[in-house]
């Protein structure tokens, strides 16, 4: 299998999907003769031409608007936001017309749609450019949430979301890019809806999407030092979510402890502790336990931002706690 | 408030046409009025709830300008949209069917007054966020251009939708990306309770298309002919250079913004004078000048009566929405 | 105690507050001459001029923003948004001005403004005017987020929400306005992250706010006649939110039903539900149960549209799975 | 890509000035060059993360503008704010401390270089989303009219911030409710690496205000004597009318977007001609022109260098950013 990154995984799926349906365009700020803010769609215009790969002035209502009334008609836009945070200036297009409009026209209107971009902190690009909004668009029926930790899934998974007949709100790891991993030759499709063992175990379940993954597998490295075998469950999308594979998982450590970047008020692992306890009250040997990032906007300073985002020292913490050793 | 002076530019006299050309956009228009009547009727029965938002007054506009169009081209509109379904040829039973929120309904009870949609007859809604639609309708012409389809798009916003930045978007990427499309602001002077010198520093929002080197157009909405020619020339535009027209079309709102506004916010002398200016009256004077038979045009009435009443038996009719299987579409997947 | 309605309520504290302080205006789309969509700034303009009852014109973001800038330089805008979800055009500016600007600017520039409005869905107005979006708000570190159930509540929370330095968002009810209830004419206010029993019971707890306190109510009411003592707690403002009303109160019963008109996946109810296990895990007889909307945009009919919101007797079937009856 | 025409009906002669008024705009405009060529240079060393987004060669816009204002009027910023920080009256300390992300940075290493605020010198902000600071503007206008204090508001945006809803809806509210504002579109002709061909329809960002009603004005950059007369006028307008007024001033970054943009969508010479056009350059010459001695202007620049020497040597020797008190200010509450 060849090793690519995961920004030219997601690069290929979306070359792959150009090539194959000719209704796939791409649409957004610098896609086109830039390459991409974060190259994620170089090369593209060489290939495709300015009509299938199409710069947008700063105008992220309108070229979401624009994507979603060109699905109407049959067309399978894929509109890149540069990242997500400038997706709050376009989130009526995504929530009151794409994600409705399938049920408001009574069936009538599918909107085949990928708003897709980078997601989540970077580094020390400060408050208005760092949050992680997918506990937000998780709650919206009519949209399905992906959030690819790696190469792998991510090409995987943005084939699926291209091919999907209904909005998808495609989240992709902005400090992720450059991570590198294994990508078949060959054509596969990663459905929605199931999750992924990222790393087997029998004491505790962790359960991270995205780059909480990556910190996850370096706490159970760490863990398994300290002779805790912990299970790593990505759900790779949080809607559909695959609470199977978190349950089943949990039903087996009889511990859970869930890790994302996000705030922690009302974020999304919230709901997966809501399911766990649910259906698997009586498994749990201790509570679900949750680690996010500080409950306030992002600071600057990298020292701070450190400081705010979960790191493996606090999953460690959450995991020793869940097992009752501190 | 008076129509402001601009807008008086239009030479009031009549424009030529037959009684072929009139006499089905007349009946398109009484049949709106009436529709609109039944539904008003039915509110006030409690037969339909929400918001119903009545385009009476006003039905030259989305008549003239529908009328200028193949079926092919694209329609999308606010939520003061039963005339312009109808118009793009829905009939009379699936849109009453709708308020009434049934089964048989033109989206099957789900989406209501303010979300009319219909594939076959390339209505695109039906939608209820002020300027949110204009993007989208933009996306329809670009999806035309990518195509190279000869289809135009044309879009309805009110006065009050010139000030959002959906709207903004909208106009300016359309002019950016010459896109073939049709903006219609159907200025009818108010915006709910709020006059447009209350929300635009300017009275003529057509002038948005100057910062935009698009072409524009002004003109008084009573006059469904008029409202025709016009618009066909803004459609020509679409189809023959793929450039936008954004155009201006002065109307009013015979009743209130919705059913639950007594507009007092308007003298009954400025409601009377426009009533006057009933572009139906227009229309029907217009028909008999231009030599068709009192007795025909009663006949044409006639049949607008039976149709409409027609609609109404069959949205009474119908069976309620079905809770089990078009709703649940989109549910948890 | 006088009874006045909620929108009485709601419009005495404003009226108070803008005669306690020359700062304190109104901003919204038809809040003046209209005297409100809703009526609840009715008479405030004949009152206080059109200096400070502003009429706007359609520009959610637009007018959002001038309060931010106007609350940067001192003012304390009330920023009426006609119903929240016109919010979404105007959300950046509430995330990403409103809620950031205190920490952004190192401690310089809070700002004292109230977002407020009818929010949840109302009757048969479809999806694009039908959604309850408190889970999203409730996620944003620096927002305090307000949901009254009750004349008395509402008019005690606005008043602070008004003097509160820091931004608000309070959401009506917009099927609450016309109900009455006991308000003292004595001044009084009702402080931020303090709950209120709206009925005390031993058996089960319900947690609820706006509206669905009253659906509880109802249910209440019926499972008191099965021999069912339920007790509603109601922590009327989600952030900051009182868990330890709503813990002690599982604590005591052992059971725990959350009760919310919004969406069911990555609802404010997770939340609760999460912090219940956490704190009460021993205490729990039975895993803690949400009833929420059904998982689809708001059908227009009134049949689906009854259907798809908790009811009465979802409520009812949810505490006897709570209470292993069924 | 050179000058469009319309922006060089400009004369290029050059406006009357003296030493009294032009020797502290160079200076200024010399230590915001040199500070933010330090901070690149402490970007390229690591000692800067994030976006760095420079205004090297645009230096005359926000220093000849904000000439022209008072002390307790506001200015409201994009993230390329260090020089309109710089020239509102803000030390170089604690703007490199801040870039450093120290404790002793100007909003305590919170915000970092796109979220500089300071309230004694009415600079309020440094803002990250385009457009999305333009309302915040017109809010911090409102609140003059509202209190009668005669201060004006000058609101700084990029020329791709022409396009988004933000920009539209702020121009609009100005206009309508006629605010002590002047809002400068900074044209520097790319918004990241579009050409302004690219993003909107017209060469002229000016010409919005025409659907507003609203005084424009647009000219060069690179003289900042008639950055501050062109500005003063505007500035004049909104102080004694409470107008508005849409300024676009041409001008030209020389690096590329941020520190990470290596600015490949430019030809070499298009960047030199803009160069050649330096206004610090320019300013100099015209130092020595009205009768400043070279001795004299050489002493003003051994203490610009020293001044900026001092903030780097500042910025390096502060604590980090402090962990305990500030950032949890808003905390869970
Ligand atoms: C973004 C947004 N804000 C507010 C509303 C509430 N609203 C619905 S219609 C309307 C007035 C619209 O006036 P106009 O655009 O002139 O159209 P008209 O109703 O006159 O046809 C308002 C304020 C809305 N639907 N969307
Ligand atoms: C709403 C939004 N979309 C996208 C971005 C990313 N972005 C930051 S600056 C920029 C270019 C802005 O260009 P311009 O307005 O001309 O200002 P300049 O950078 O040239 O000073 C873009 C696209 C953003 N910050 N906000
Ligand atoms: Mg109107
Ligand atoms: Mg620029």
């Amino acid at each position: 299998m060849a090793v690519i990154s995961y920004r030219e995984a997601l690069n290929q799926a979306m070359r792959e999907e150009m090539e194959r349906d000719a209704n796939v365009f791409v649409m957004g700020e610098e896609v086109g003769h830039y390459n991409g803010a974060y190259k994620v769609t170089q090369g593209l215009l060489q290939r495709f031409s300015e009509r299938r790969v199409v710069d947008t002035p700063i105008a992220e209502m309108g070229f979401a608007g624009v994507g979603v009334g060109a699905a109407m008609v049959g067309l399978r836009p894929i509109i890149e936001f540069m990242t997500w945070n400038f997706s709050l200036v376009a989130i009526d297009q995504i929530v009151n017309s794409a994600a409705k409009m399938f049920q408001m026209s009574g069936g009538q209107f599918n909107i085949p749609i990928v708003f897709r971009g980078p997601s989540g902190p970077a580094v020390q690009v400060g408050s208005q450019h760092s949050q992680a909004l997918e506990s937000w668009y998780a709650h919206v029926p009519g949209l399905s949430v992906v959030l690819p930790s790696t190469a792998y899934d991510a090409k995987g998974l943005l084939k699926t979301a291209i091919r999907d007949d209904n909005p998808v709100v495609f989240m992709e790891g902005e400090t992720l890019y450059g991570m590198t991993g294994e990508v078949p030759e060959a054509e596969y499709l990663i459905p929605f809806g199931v999750g992924d063992i990222k790393r087997p175990g029998k004491d505790v379940t962790l359960v991270a999407w995205s780059r909480m993954v990556h910190v996850c597998l370096e706490a159970a490295r760490e863990l398994a030092k300290q002779g805790i075998d912990a299970e790593i469950v990505d759900p790779r999308t949080l809607r559909p979510l695959d609470t199977a594979i978190i349950c089943d998982s949990v039903k087996k450590t009889g511990r859970c402890v869930i890790v994302e970047v996000g705030w922690p008020q009302a974020g999304f692992g919230a709901e997966i502790a809501y399911q766990v306890q649910r259906q698997c009250l009586d498994a749990l040997d201790a509570p679900v336990e949750r680690v996010c990032s500080d409950d306030v906007p992002m600071p600057y300073a990298k020292n701070l931002e450190d400081e705010v985002q979960p790191q493996v020292k606090d999953v460690i913490a959450a995991v020793r706690r869940a097992l009752y050793l501190d | 408030m008076t129509l402001p002076d601009s807008a008086r530019v239009e030479p009031e006299q009549a424009v030529p046409t037959t009684v072929d050309e009139l006499a089905p956009l007349y009946r398109q228009m009484l049949a709106i009025r009436r529709m609109e009547e039944a539904a008003a009727k039915a509110y006030s029965q409690g037969k339909i709830g929400g918001f119903l938002h009545l385009i009476i007054g006003q039905e030259a506009v989305c008549v003239g300008s529908i009328a200028a169009l193949k079926p092919d081209d694209y329609v999308v509109a606010t939520y003061r949209e039963h005339g312009h379904a109808y118009a793009k040829g829905i009939a009379a039973r699936p849109i009453m069917a709708e308020l009434y929120g049934k089964k048989t309904g033109l989206v099957k009870g789900l989406g209501g007054s303010m979300h009319l949609f219909d594939k076959p007859t390339n209505f695109l809604g039906g939608h209820g966020i002020v300027g949110g639609h204009v993007p989208l309708a933009a996306g329809a012409a670009f999806a035309s251009k990518y195509r190279n389809d000869g289809r135009v798009t044309v879009c309805y916003f009110g006065d009050g939708a010139a000030t959002i930045g959906g709207f903004a978007e909208g106009l300016s990427l359309s002019a950016l990306w010459k896109l073939p499309i049709v903006l219609i602001c159907e200025n009818n002077q108010y915006s709910m309770g709020t006059p447009l010198y209350r929300s635009l520093a300017v009275e003529d929002v057509s002038l948005r298309a100057l910062a935009h080197g698009m072409a524009r157009d002004r003109f008084d909405g009573d006059d469904v002919i008029r409202v025709k020619r016009r618009i066909a020339e803004a459609v020509d535009r679409a189809r023959v250079t793929g450039e936008p027209t954004l155009v201006e079309i002065v109307t009013y709102r015979f009743r209130g913004h919705s059913m639950s506004d007594p507009g007092l916010y308007r003298t009954k002398e400025e409601v009377e004078e426009w009533r006057r200016r009933d572009p139906l009256n227009r229309a029907r004077l217009r028909l008999l000048e231009v030599g068709m038979a009192e007795a025909a045009i009663e006949a044409l009435e006639a049949d607008v009566k039976a149709e409409i009443e027609d609609s109404v038996k069959f949205a009474e009719d119908s069976a309620p929405a079905d809770a089990y299987t078009p709703y649940v579409m989109k549910g948890a997947q």
